[in-house]
Order: structure tokens, then C-alpha cells, then sequence
């Protein structure tokens, strides 16, 4: 700074003035220096994934606790973007941004759980308590309900089960669905994307 | 050096010079929202609470956009929504991110009685150290823009860092990584105020004639710049001010009052020690007591 | 009057009247050293007195409602003696011969001196001007608009200036006059402490003690 | 999207009509933000709100919901009328000149072949005239009257700027300066985008208003051309790999369709579905066809699909109608469905009519969901209130709900708007015992042929055959899945033209669709996506960003379906004499032998660009189609029809034929049309919508959304709540025929009312995303409001244009 202007003169004078004012009593504050907050990412592990909300498919970068050791298990604590992406370039939108509040929601769900007829509540039960009793009702329906012929056409369909497939899963999941739900027979099989 | 991870220019309420031989040879940061760009979608709003580990409540709606309502203790910037009619009849909905403006001749640290509980860094970030904080609320009174709120919970005020963690890294600001459209862009105050010649070119191309920087003067100019359609009436965007300027209130009761206000309770103190050094103090004297004794035999 | 009986006293205060002034007193001087400690960066120290900054901050503004409490029953108690009298108004005209203690050129003093009624009526103005203002700036209870709280900061800080300094004056006062301490320490003052500064007190006090 | 998101940076005018890009698409719209920025583009925003994209267009224009046909056909009669056209490029890449069969007729309001009681057509008119040669018969001059062109002109003669005005309440002079920064790209070197979504699709005539739009840049020469093409935003992350992969009622992967029931015999069914070209020298992709089903068949029941059994063509069910959700919710409701799965779908809040949803999921015997949150409709038997009130003890349906793992616990592919399939990676394990969706589907398959195998039952043939080749049977992993629908050699394969050459080595994985052979010889889940996991290795998941030509092409960053290639159609970015339209933007050229540039050709590629062969390459004609012939439900040219809640009760352009008032040819079951609200009764026009602030109803779960948006509201224009004294955040009622929600009135300047045939038509709009689960304040499923009819093509319901009645709650 080489000059200065009539403004700068004034708050250095003022600064001055109320400093020296009393620095002739010796009486100055305590040093109080402070550093910014701590760089929390600093050694976390990075993983590339995919935002699952919109069709922009913007790349993040998902930060989990632990340099991914053994011992460590990962949680994820921080999401943003992704700046390599073509696409997002970094940016995410606010549900992007919020990802993190969706893998933590406290309405994850964390057990199979199952209604009885009539009953207004929810009871937790076990995996292959859950998948035996479906597998049992999809068969029981299938063999009641499959029609192999009709009018001398082989049509081979199963109506009374249905299935929506969801459009935020994977291709992989999407494909395995797929060829389960045909071998079965059933067309009463969509997706969201007519809504 | 102590503590600090970045160079300090100035520290609230402290009357030793601060270290300031350092200075960015490229001159300060600046973050620069460009109204124009914006289209209110708050991923600022959810990626500074994200980054900065903050949570507000969930509130209501009270029939507009605006959630929170305000900035609070959690949130540190909020969008704010005008609908404004054009003298030619079209509709424009003003969409400003509302938050700190980082001054450089920063309000909130005149006014700030703590020392060290407001800093200003070399780059230009103000930052608060809430750890110094001792809750007074003076830089809310001492704020231009009225942005510093105080915690219900631990009575500290807090504010938009400019994410100086980020940045002392050499990482952009959460709000601005995030921004989809490019609405809010960071770099030295140079690259910024330069690049935002270019958008007032284009905006003036599209018709807004009176397109332009708000880097108000009245504060130094600010760290954090709007590119306005309508610099001339900063006060559509919801009521920007227009000429804003620490109030005089605080500039007179934290500027010159100060040390004149000291210099004059000193005196009093000196008039009295030279008045009795002189004169002498007002005895009472055995005289006074007999004569007190004779006035009442008298009677 | 023999040679060793001590000077005879008055009653100038009563002990509740004295307790009622040093909780003032004491509150005033922890008010006016944490004031001032958010005041200006140079007594920031002496908020360690309330536990460091944040507590003083936090203290300071009970501690100004129990002295402003305090301070109004005194007032009241001493109001009926700070009447204006047109006396005051000459005693005040020569006000050298006050500083230089040629009390006898005076005329005769009451209960309080003009000096004295004066540093009343402006420590019940800064009191009131403290109260309010400090309302205003009490965060914890009550919000009032940055407006409003800014020109009670600039209001509290004039009041408290204004009282520091009356206050200053104050104390002086009574160092400067020998004999007056005693009566806010045991309540009397001496027959002759009296006479020479109070004369008319002294004289209706003494008219009342003989009959 | 025929473009991509980089490419929108290409355009000079943008137009969002049917979407809302900056709202539900934010990190897309920043292209528009960069072409406006770096080219000096000019954004549209057509809307009935003023919406977020139109705080930052150039140009908004407020339009009455549901008449966006109107608009655009008024687009396209202003092009024709002034001659704003691309001349080389309709002329050569399009059906313009192409003759239409004499008995095509159009009267009314309805085309030839109308039958009122099936509410169907007979197509067999709506087709080109044939040679002898068996060719279709052009005139190149344009001149015969029963040409394309000449049919055209004729059809949108009647959508004047004065019958926009009237019908879609657009003032004329907004209109008209649209039609003239539209009509600004018809030279070579300028181009138009695009952008919509739902806004467009979720009409009962949605896909005829895509249609329109597409017919207005064929005219402007801008598909194919990079910054052009229309783009439909896609909803959800993977909702085109989902399309993609076949999973709707009729489809199989790669857009295969099921066979009808009358296709009893595989030759039949291959024959109607391998086009024959319709001019000399045309590609005709799909005569490809049957390679690319056997190749499906192959890997769906590996060697049980056999020459023999006509490649397992029984396996696969036959379809004697669609089976859409909205027929599928028609048929629980009246009792004939007995079980669902709903795997990441929340079809209580999703499908329109909720009364109609909830009573059908209560005549279930078995609801399955699996999702990693607590959806409405896992829970549509418990008691919520004023906005779920059912009576839990009188519902009898079984329910289970699966937690499963969210993107953040699984690796796998997505496929974005703009084709493109990336790859990402897991983060962290799922919480508690939460598992995959491919843990559980395996799971319960495997259980499902175990009891098969132990105790036989209905026709097991398929289920006991379908190859399961992965190691860990009950664990299949992405990477082995995502190889199959890549494809792979079965056995050696042969060099084509050197057969002594082995191109493929049994069980190596194929580099494209190139490879697939129709004898058994190769399988392939999903012929499009061919080569994404090729013999190099994942392409979905490259990561190199660079864009060599800087036009946004990064063609080493993941894979985009059909073979890497990113702008479809992209031949027709170059004249006939193989050179780009636009220097400036060069996609493909031809350099004298091949065909070359910063995209993979959408074509043959040593064809010669003067060969006569068409750009369109999967169109038997070669070109681009105006005359919809058959493809469409409604007729080849789309035709305004009202919404099935019309505010006006009439059609305007057929105010005397009540049948042309809405989509003739729609399907309306008939407690539908029972379930539909008259204007008298609910006067004013509503439309759903998304917010940028949450996405559908997952992100009510997500505690940072809520506190950027908490409460339900609905927006109401400053006259509408003036008419009935509402005021800004007071609380109002707004019902349907279907049922009611209450909502925050949320008081506007950007919801105008619009004058419509003479009167006042007020919009109100209706935000979805609130239910009676999740972290926000509760609130009402706005489906509650929204009526049951689809699309007449393709189901997509009628979200956008309804009528409700809005009063002080």
C-alpha cells in the first residue's frame, strides 16, 4: 500500500488513538489467536457413486470414516460432488447436497418385519421367516391362478401377482427382476416411468 | 506462529498490532453470486448445513418459498424470494442468497468487545471463534446486514465462515462447489470483479440495463458480491441495502466515544488527585466543634 | 468541652440506609468494572472479576437489576432531602470558593450541598437511562429490533459514562471532605463536621435533639 | 434424451415447455446457464406457473394446462406459413415428400377408421401409398396434394395465434415472438433444444405432444444436430435403465416387445417385428431382430433355449392386453389380484386416485415391499388420520416389508437421461440387516424352484430352467450380471467374411451388438447395452473426462447405449454430401472412406453419404416420420384434444363433436369416468408438480430437505385468492371428485388467471412429495386429488390437468 486515502487515515488514526489511550496504562488483552475448524476430510476414504435421486446422474464422492483399514468400518459422514464429472462438475442440487441425511434417515429400515391380517402393527421377523412365507404364497397363487391355455392359445401368464419394479435400482437389479418376474409368467409387471 | 492456519489482519477488541507483514500477493478471495444465474434451489442452503454440521429446525410455511424463514444460529445463508412486477408489466422473481457479506471494514468486529472472538484474515474471510465469544451480541448491532445470530443454546453468535476450513485448504466454499447453475463463484476479489464485468455485459445485452456489481463502498466493499439485473434498486432483492454503512451508533460508541469517554473519566479521577494535592482536604476542625458545642449552649 | 470527651454526633444515616448504599455501592463498582471490560479491549481483564468473559456478560445484567432496585429505595429514601432550594443556585454561583474550601463565604448548607442534590438528580437520570437501555440489550429475556438495540448500546455506554464519572466525583467528595466516610460507615458524622458543612442540617438537627 | 445434459451447451435457443429443468433438474439446467453464458442463448419457459426455469428465461409465456398441442401445432403452421424450414434437411431426412394413402382421412376431429364403442382405431388408412415395386411413392416437389407435406400444412392450418390465444390463453404477442426466436434456428448453422418431462408426458395426450415437438425440430432441421434433439429429463437416477432393461407389462430388454397372444408361433412373432426397409437402400435396424431375441432368450434359459423349442419362445408369457400399474390397480380394485411386490415404489402415493389405490392394496391377500425406507404404502393399512382414515382391523392383506441396502451400500450401474451407464461403488455396509434388492430377488427365487423341484406345481419348465450360472447362487454379483446383459460367446465365433478367423472366443465377453447371432451362438441380456462390459473390461466405468473437440463429447467417460454413442441420429448433423451443417460444431463427418468425428456414428459406418441411404437408421423408411402412420393411438398427425377434466366441457377446435373433446382413443375404465369432477362442480384447473427442494416422497425421510421445505402448500394466485378471500399461509381445502387435501395457501403473482374461450380460468397448483410418513410436517398424498386415466399410448396418467374446487379449510 503506498498511499492513503483521507478514510484510511482516520480509521488508522482512531485505532490508534483508542489503542495508545490506554496502552500508556499497560493494560492490553490476553493474545487471542484461533485457527479455522480442522479439515475434516483430510484422511478419510473416497468412494465414486452415483446421486440416486434425478436422471442427471451426477457423480459424488462419498467420504467414509477410516482410511479403510480392516479394523475401521466405515460410515459415510460427508457427500459432495464430484468434480471430474462431465456433467455436475462438482455441483449437486439440494437433495443431492442432503444425501448424507438420507443414508442416516431414522426411517432406514433395519429388519424384515411383517403386518398380520388386521393388525395395526408392525412385528420384526427373520429373514428366512420372510422369504419362506412370500416364496409359499407366490407358489400357492401361481399354481392356482396360472393359465397355460386359453381359447387353444398357449398364453403361459400368471395375472394375480403383480410387481412394480423400482427406477432408482441398479441395472443389475433391474435385470436379475426381470428375469425372475418373466420366468414366473407375470405381467402385471411395470415401473415408474410412466409416473 | 501459534495457532492460527491462516494470516490474521485484524482481531476484534485487541489493541497491539496483529501480524501483518503477510499479504496474498494476489490480494484477497471473493465469493460472487450472480442473482441473475440463480434459481433459489437452496443446495447452497443444504450443503453449508451439511459441510458445517448444522441442523435447524423443521419449521413451517408461512405461504412463500423462504424455509427457515431466516438465517439462524443453523442456518448460515438462506434464499430469499421477491416477486417483483416490471413497470412493463412482466413478472421477475428475485431470488437472493442472504448471509454473511464478509466486509472488509467488517462491522461486527468494531463492534465485537472480545478479543479474538471475531478475526479477519488476510484472504478477507471474517471469521467468528466461537470460543471467544462471550455472547454479548454487539456484532449483531454492529452488522450492516444484520446476519450474526445468537444461539439459544450455547448464547454464541454465529455466521457463515466463507468455509474458511475449506479454504485454507485451498478448497472452494461448500455453497459455491455445490451451486448448480454456477450462480456462486469464487476466486480473488480480482478474478471476480472481473468476471462479473462480463456477466453485466451479457445481462445488458439482454435488456438490464441497469445491470451491476454490489460491492458497496459504505463497508470497505464486501468479500461476498452480488451481480444484480438491477443494481440501481438493490432493494427489490428483498431488501438489500442500498447504501449500507456501519450504523452511526456503533461507529460513534466504537469509534471516537472510546477513547474520548476513557480520556475523560481519567480526568476526573486527575482533577481530583491535583484538587486535593493543592488545596488541601475540607477538615473539620477542633474550632468547628467547639463552635458547634457554643451554638447550642448559646440557645 | 473537657479536654478528653470525644466531639459530639449526629445521626446521618441508619444502618439500613447504609447497608441499602454499599449494595449499591458494590453493585455499581462490579457493574462499572465489567461495563468496562466490554467497554473497551483495555479492561477486557477485568471481566475475569465475574468469571471471565462469558460470565460477565452473563452476570452483568442481574447484577444491574438488583442495583437498580437497590438504587431505587435509596432514592426514595433520599429523595424529600434533594429538593431544589434557591440557595443551592448561589452556593452553586460560587463555586470557587467551594473548591477552595472558604466554606464560610457559602451560604448555609441543608441536609445535601447543590453539588450533592445535582449528582442525585443525575444518578437517577443514568440509572433510569442504564435500566432501560440494559433491557434493551438483554438478549437472554428480550429482543428488541437491531435499531433499537443499537441505540440503547450507545445510550447504556453514555449513561454508564456519565454515572462513572458523577461517581468518581462522588468519591472523591468524600475523600476530600474528612469526616464523611464515617457517615456511611457508622451512620453519624460529628457535631463540627456538621456545623462546618451542613450548618442549617445541623442546626434544625440539633433544635429538634435539645427540646 | 436423443442429446445429453453437456450438449445443451451447444444450443442458441432453449426451450422448457412440459418440464421444469431448473426445478427438477438443477445440475442438468446448468448447460442452459453455460449456453446462455458462452452462447449467448436465449432461454423459453412455456409454463402454467412461472416457475423456477422461468426466473432465468428470456422469454416466459403462460400457457393453460394441457393445450401444449395447440401451442405447438400453432409453432409448426408458423414455420410453414413463413417458410422458416430446414429446406436440405426435411427434404432429404424426413417423409415430407412422401404420399399418404387415399382413404387416410381426417374430419372432425377424428381421423379414418374411427369405432366410438371400442374407443379405438383401424390403422390400415393411416399409411404411404406403395409402388409397384413395393417401395413408398414420393414427389419430391411437395406438390401432390396427399403428400406429407401438403397433409401437414392442411392439418395445422386451424392453429392460428388467435386459436392459441383462445384456447391456451398464451397472449399473441408472447406467441408470436416465440414462433420468431424458434424460426431463428431454421438455417443450418443455428440449433434448438428441447427440455421436458412429465410435464408433457403426464397428459391423457402426452405422447402426441412430445410428438408435436418433435415434428417442430424436424422442421428446423434440429435432431441429430448437437445443441438440438428433444430431450425428455428423466425422473428417477435409473428409470431409463429400467425402460431400457424392458421392465414394463409388454416389454422384454432392449425395447423387444412380449408377444401377443395371437403370435402363437415364433416365426410370426419375429416376422411382425423385423422391419423390411421402405425405401431402396435403407438400414432398417430391426431386421436385426431375431439376433438380438435369440441372443435374450440364450441368456435368460441358456441351454434349455434350443432351435428345437423355438429358443424357449413358450417360456415367455402372452400378453391379451397391456398390464400397466393403472389396469393393474383397476384390476385389484375389483378384486382380482391376490398378491403385489412393490420394490422401491411407492405406488399409494404414486398412482393416481388414492381412494382407488388403497382400496385395491386392501384386497390383496399379500403386499411385499421392499424399500430402505418406510414408504405410505407399506403402511396403507394403518390409521393416519383426516389423510389416511382407514380402519386397520378391516383389512385383511398380509404385509411384509424388506429393508434393503440404498446406493451407498452397493456397487452397480445407472443409467442417466442421457443414456449414459455409470458405474459406482459401495461405501459402507447397509444398516442392520438390511440386504440388496438382487440379495432378495436371488433369495426368493431360489426358493420359489426349490419348492418347485421338491413338489412339482403349474408349468415349471421356465422357473427349474432359467440359467443361474453365478457362483455364489444366492449372492449373484453386479459384475456377473452386469456380463450377461453385456454378452457373451457361447462357442468360437467365426470371422463373417474369414471363417477360418475366430472373432470371439467361447465365454469371451462381445465388444456390440454387431456381434450377436440369431443361431444360439451368443447370449446377451439386453442388446443396447452390448458391450458396456466388453472384451477390455467395465466401460461403465471409465473415467476419463476429456473432450478432446470441445463440444461436451466425452466419449471415454462411462458408455452410452446404443454403442458409446451420444447424440442420436447424429448423421443427420451432416448434409447429404457428408459435411456438418455447422462448422462451427462438427459431430460426424465423412473424410472419404469412413465416417468419422467426436461421436460414434449413428450409421453404417462405411455407407458413403451419397449412397441414399436415410440418417434414421432404425425407420424402414430411412427418414424421419411426420405421418406417424400406425405408430400412435390417437392418429399419424396429433391432434388437440381437451383434458378428461376440462375446465371449457367442449374441444374448442370441435366445439360440435362431443367424441373429439378428450383423447378418443384413450382407455377409461368406467368407475373412472364415474370418478370424474364437471366444471360446474370444481371449477378450477389444478396440476402437480415437484419442487427442487425434495425428490417424489423419498426425501421427506431426509431431515436437511424438510428444514429447506417442511409443509405442504398449494399456490394460488393474488385474483383466485382474492375471489375467495384467502389469504397468504392460511389454511385451505382443496378437493376433486376423488377426495380432498389440506394445504398452506401459498399466494402468488406467478399463477396468473388466464382468459380461455372469453372466460377466467384459474390455475392452482398442487406440489406432491407430503405424506402421512417421514420427517416433515404430515401431511395429505397429493394423489389423492388426481384422476384415474392414462395416455392413449402409453398409460402415463393424467397428473398434470384436473379440476378441483379450493375454499378456506
Amino acid at each position: 500500500m503506498n498511499g492513503m486515502n483521507r478514510r484510511q487515515f482516520f480509521k488508522v488514526s482512531a485505532a490508534m488513538l483508542s489503542g495508545s489511550s490506554m496502552a500508556a496504562l499497560g493494560l492490553a488483552p490476553q493474545t487471542a489467536l484461533a485457527e479455522v475448524r480442522q479439515y475434516k476430510l483430510a484422511r478419510m476414504t473416497e468412494t465414486r457413486n452415483t446421486c440416486p435421486y434425478c436422471s442427471v446422474g451426477c457423480g459424488i464422492l462419498m467420504y467414509g470414516l477410516g482410511d479403510g483399514a480392516k479394523n475401521a468400518k466405515a460410515t459415510i459422514v460427508h457427500i459432495e460432488g464430484d468434480a471430474d464429472h462431465p456433467v455436475n462438475r462438482g455441483t449437486l442440487c439440494p437433495k443431492g447436497a442432503s444425501l448424507i441425511d438420507f443414508i442416516h434417515s431414522p426411517n432406514r429400515l433395519k429388519q424384515p418385519q411383517y403386518r398380520a391380517p388386521g393388525s395395526d402393527k408392525w412385528q420384526t421377523i427373520s429373514w428366512d421367516e420372510a422369504l419362506d412365507r412370500i416364496a409359499a404364497l407366490m407358489k400357492a397363487d401361481r399354481d392356482a391362478n396360472f393359465v397355460e391355455k386359453t381359447e387353444g392359445k398357449t398364453v403361459n401368464r400368471w395375472l394375480t401377482t403383480g410387481m412394480l419394479a423400482a427406477s432408482a435400482s441398479s441395472n443389475e437389479t433391474a435385470y436379475l427382476t426381470h428375469k425372475i418376474v418373466r420366468s414366473l409368467g407375470m405381467l402385471a409387471f411395470d415401473n415408474q416411468a410412466r409416473v | 506462529m501459534a495457532l492460527q492456519s491462516l494470516d490474521i489482519k485484524r482481531r476484534s477488541a485487541t489493541t497491539s498490532p496483529t501480524p501483518s507483514v503477510r499479504e496474498p500477493s494476489v490480494g484477497a478471495v471473493a465469493k460472487l453470486i450472480d442473482v441473475s444465474k440463480c434459481i433459489g434451489c437452496k443446495a447452497c442452503q443444504t450443503a453449508c448445513m451439511e459441510w458445517n454440521d448444522l441442523r435447524d429446525e423443521v419449521g413451517t410455511n408461512v405461504g412463500v418459498y423462504d424455509n427457515p424463514a431466516d438465517l439462524t444460529e443453523h442456518s448460515w445463508t438462506v434464499m430469499r424470494f421477491a416477486e417483483y412486477e416490471t413497470p412493463q408489466g412482466d413478472l421477475e422473481w428475485l431470488i437472493r442468497k442472504d448471509g454473511c457479506m464478509h466486509c472488509e471494514d467488517p462491522g461486527c468486529l468494531k463492534a465485537c468487545p472480545s478479543p479474538g472472538a471475531i478475526v479477519q484474515y488476510a484472504n478477507g474471510i471474517v471469521d467468528f471463534h466461537q470460543e471467544h465469544c462471550i455472547g454479548c451480541g454487539y456484532c449483531v448491532t454492529g452488522c450492516p446486514f444484520n446476519v450474526p445470530r445468537i444461539s439459544k443454546k450455547d448464547h454464541k453468535a454465529y455466521k457463515c465462515t466463507l468455509c474458511s476450513d475449506r479454504v485454507a485448504v485451498g478448497q472452494e466454499p461448500a455453497c459455491v462447489k455445490t451451486c448448480p447453475t454456477g450462480a456462486i463463484e469464487f476466486g480473488t476479489k480480482e478474478v471476480m470483479t472481473e468476471h462479473a464485468q462480463a456477466r453485466i455485459a451479457d445481462l445488458k445485452s439482454r435488456g438490464y440495463a441497469n445491470a451491476g456489481l454490489y460491492d458497496p463502498a459504505g463497508v470497505g466493499g464486501t468479500h461476498v458480491m452480488y451481480v444484480l439485473h438491477h443494481a440501481d434498486q438493490p432493494t427489490l432483492y428483498s431488501g438489500l441495502p442500498k447504501d449500507p454503512q456501519i450504523s452511526p451508533a456503533v461507529s460513534l460508541w466504537k469509534g471516537v466515544a472510546k477513547p474520548l469517554s476513557m480520556a475523560a473519566m481519567a480526568l476526573a479521577a486527575l482533577v481530583g488527585f491535583f484538587h486535593y494535592m493543592r488545596v488541601g482536604p475540607a477538615e473539620t476542625s477542633e474550632e468547628d466543634e467547639r463552635n458547634a458545642e457554643k451554638e447550642v449552649s448559646h440557645e | 468541652m473537657s479536654e478528653t470527651a470525644r466531639p459530639r454526633t449526629l445521626p446521618r444515616y441508619s444502618a439500613s440506609e447504609r447497608s441499602n448504599h454499599w449494595v449499591v455501592a458494590i453493585t455499581f463498582i462490579l457493574l462499572a468494572l465489567s461495563g468496562l471490560a466490554f467497554y473497551h479491549p483495555a479492561f477486557f481483564f477485568l471481566s475475569h472479576l465475574l468469571g471471565g468473559g462469558y460470565w460477565a456478560r452473563v452476570l452483568h445484567p442481574y447484577i444491574g437489576v438488583v442495583f437498580f432496585v437497590c438504587f431505587a429505595l435509596l432514592a426514595l429514601r433520599l429523595a424529600r432531602h434533594n429538593a431544589w432550594e434557591a440557595k443551592d443556585a448561589q452556593w452553586l454561583k460560587q463555586f470557587p470558593d467551594v473548591l477552595a474550601n472558604r466554606e464560610e463565604r457559602l451560604p448555609e448548607v441543608g441536609r445535601y450541598n447543590a453539588l450533592q442534590k445535582l449528582l442525585f438528580y443525575v444518578l437517577v437520570l443514568s440509572a433510569v437511562g442504564l435500566f432501560l437501555s440494559g433491557i434493551g440489550l438483554w438478549r437472554e429475556w428480550f429482543a428488541f429490533s437491531v435499531g433499537t438495540v443499537r441505540l440503547a448500546a450507545v445510550v447504556h455506554a453514555l449513561c454508564a459514562f456519565v454515572a462513572i464519572t458523577s461517581i468518581i466525583v462522588h468519591i472523591y467528595a468524600a475523600i476530600w471532605v474528612k469526616g464523611s466516610v464515617r457517615a456511611m460507615t457508622r451512620g453519624d458524622v460529628t457535631w463540627g463536621w456538621a456545623w462546618r458543612h451542613h450548618r442549617a442540617w445541623f442546626r434544625q438537627m440539633v433544635k429538634g435533639a435539645n427540646k | 434424451m436423443t442429446n445429453h445434459w453437456v450438449d445443451i451447451k451447444n444450443a442458441d435457443i432453449i426451450l422448457i415447455m412440459g418440464g421444469n429443468a431448473a426445478e427438477a433438474h438443477p445440475c442438468g439446467f446448468k448447460w442452459v446457464t453455460e449456453a446462455k453464458a458462452h452462447r449467448g442463448a436465449k432461454l423459453i419457459v412455456v409454463d402454467p406457473r412461472f416457475t423456477r426455469s422461468a426466473s432465468v428465461a428470456d422469454v416466459y409465456a403462460p400457457i393453460r394446462t394441457g393445450t401444449d398441442i395447440v401451442f405447438l401445432g400453432g409453432v409448426i403452421r408458423y414455420l410453414l406459413e413463413k417458410d422458416q424450414i430446414q429446406h436440405e434437411y426435411v427434404r432429404n431426412y424426413t417423409d415430407l415428400s412422401f404420399i399418404v394413402r387415399e382413404d387416410f382421412s381426417f374430419e372432425n376431429g377424428l381421423f379414418s377408421g374411427y369405432n366410438p364403442e371400442k374407443r379405438r382405431y383401424d390403422k390400415s388408412s393411416w399409411d404411404y401409398e406403395r409402388g409397384e415395386d413395393g417401395y413408398v411413392k414420393t414427389d419430391p416437389t411437395l406438390q401432390h396434394p396427399r403428400c406429407v407435406y401438403q397433409l401437414m400444412k392442411q392439418h395445422y392450418a386451424r392453429y392460428t395465434p388467435e386459436m392459441v390465444e383462445r384456447v391456451c390463453g398464451t397472449p399473441q404477442a408472447k406467441f408470436l415472438q416465440i414462433c420468431e426466436m424458434l424460426a431463428s434456428t431454421a438455417p443450418a448453422n443455428r440449433v434448438a433444444t428441447i427440455l421436458y418431462a412429465l410435464g408433457w408426458a403426464q397428459h391423457s395426450i402426452g405422447a402426441q405432444i412430445i410428438r408435436t415437438a418433435a415434428m417442430m425440430q424436424l422442421l428446423l432441421g434440429n435432431i441429430g444436430m448437437p445443441g438440438g434433439g428433444i430431450n425428455a429429463l428423466r425422473g428417477h437416477s435409473n428409470i431409463q435403465g429400467l425402460t431400457d432393461l424392458g421392465l414394463m407389462s409388454n416389454l422384454l430388454p432392449g425395447y423387444l416387445t412380449l408377444p401377443n397372444e395371437a403370435e402363437q408361433e415364433l416365426p410370426q412373432y419375429l416376422a411382425a417385428r423385423t422391419l423390411k426397409p421402405l425405401r431402396p437402400n435403407q438400414m432398417s435396424y430391426w431386421q436385426n431382430y431375431p439376433k438380438f431375441f435369440v441372443s435374450l432368450m440364450k441368456a435368460w434359459w441358456g441351454k434349455a433355449a434350443t432351435a428345437e423349442n423355438n429358443w424357449a419362445y413358450d417360456y415367455l408369457p402372452k400378453l391379451d392386453k397391456p398390464y400397466d400399474l393403472l389396469q393393474v390397480i383397476e384390476l385389484m380394485a375389483q378384486g382380482k389380484m391376490n398378491g403385489y411386490i412393490c420394490q422401491g415404489f411407492n405406488p399409494l402415493a404414486a398412482a393416481p386416485n388414492k381412494a382407488k389405490v388403497l382400496e385395491g392394496l386392501a384386497k390383496l391377500k399379500y403386499l411385499v415391499v421392499m424399500d430402505p425406507l418406510a414408504t405410505e404404502t407399506s403402511e396403507f393399512w394403518r390409521n393416519a388420520g383426516e389423510s389416511n382414515p382407514v380402519d386397520p382391523s378391516k383389512i385383511q392383506t398380509e404385509v411384509f416389508r424388506l429393508p434393503t441396502t440404498c446406493f451407498a451400500e452397493e456397487d452397480g450401474s445407472l443409467v442417466n437421461s442421457g443414456r449414459w451407464l455409470q458405474w459406482h461403488w459401495k461405501g459402507a455396509e447397509p444398516p442392520g440387516e438390511a440386504r440388496s434388492d438382487i440379495e432378495i430377488m436371488a433369495e426368493l427365487f431360489l426358493r420359489i424352484r426349490e419348492r418347485y423341484r421338491r413338489e412339482g406345481g403349474v408349468f415349471p419348465d421356465p422357473i427349474l430352467d432359467l440359467a443361474w450360472p453365478y457362483v455364489n447362487a444366492a449372492r449373484p454379483t453386479p459384475e456377473e450380471l452386469a456380463k450377461e446383459y453385456s454378452g457373451k460367446a457361447l462357442v468360437d465365433l467365426p470371422d463373417a467374411k474369414d471363417p477360418t478367423k475366430i472373432v470371439r472366443r467361447a465365454g469371451e465377453q462381445l465388444a456390440g451388438f454387431a456381434e450377436l447371432r440369431d443361431d444360439g451362438s451368443t447370449a446377451c441380456g439386453c442388446w443396447i447395452f452390448a458391450g458396456c462390459w466388453g472384451p477390455n473390461g467395465n466401460l461403465m466405468a471409465r473415467r476419463d473426462n476429456s473432450d478432446p473437440t470441445g463440444i461436451g463429447q466425452t466419449l471415454g467417460w462411462a458408455w452410452a447405449w446404443p454403442a458409446n454413442r451420444r447424440i442420436l441420429y447424429n448423421r443427420a448433423s451432416a448434409d447429404l454430401q457428408g459435411r456438418p451443417f455447422d462448422p462451427q460444431r462438427k459431430l460426424i463427418y465423412w473424410n472419404g472412406r469412413a465416417w468419422t468425428g467426436a461421436d460414434v456414428p449413428d450409421f453404417k459406418a462405411d455407407e458413403p453419404p451419397d449412397s441414399g441411404m436415410g440418417p434414421f437408421i432404425m425407420n424402414p423408411e430411412g427418414v424421419a416420420r411426420f405421418f406417424a402412420r400406425a405408430g400412435m393411438a390417437e392418429g399419424p398427425f396429433p391432434e388437440h384434444y381437451e383434458p378428461f377434466e376440462t375446465p371449457l366441457g367442449y374441444n374448442p377446435l370441435h366445439p360440435n363433436t362431443p367424441a373429439a373433446t378428450s383423447n378418443p382413443a384413450a382407455r377409461v375404465f368406467a368407475r373412472d369416468l364415474a370418478d370424474m369432477g364437471k366444471v360446474e362442480e370444481f371449477p378450477h384447473v389444478a396440476t402437480t408438480y415437484r419442487l427442487t427442494e425434495h425428490f417424489h416422497y423419498w426425501t421427506k425421510h431426509v431431515l436437511l430437505n424438510n428444514i429447506v421445505q417442511p409443509e405442504q402448500f398449494v399456490e394460488i394466485g393474488e385474483a383466485l385468492a382474492k375471489e375467495l378471500g384467502i389469504t397468504n399461509g392460511q389454511q385451505v381445502k382443496v378437493s376433486s371428485k376423488r377426495g380432498y387435501i389440506k394445504a398452506v395457501a401459498l399466494v402468488t403473482k406467478r399463477i396468473r388467471p388466464l382468459t380461455i374461450e372469453g372466460k377466467t380460468v384459474h390455475q392452482v397448483g398442487i406440489p406432491i412429495h407430503w405424506g402421512f410418513t417421514g420427517l416433515t410436517k404430515p401431511g395429505f398424498l397429493a394423489n389423492t386429488l388426481t384422476p384415474s386415466v392414462g395416455d392413449g399410448n402409453i398409460q402415463t396418467p393424467e397428473f398434470k390437468s384436473f379440476l378441483v374446487k379450493v375454499e378456506k379449510a
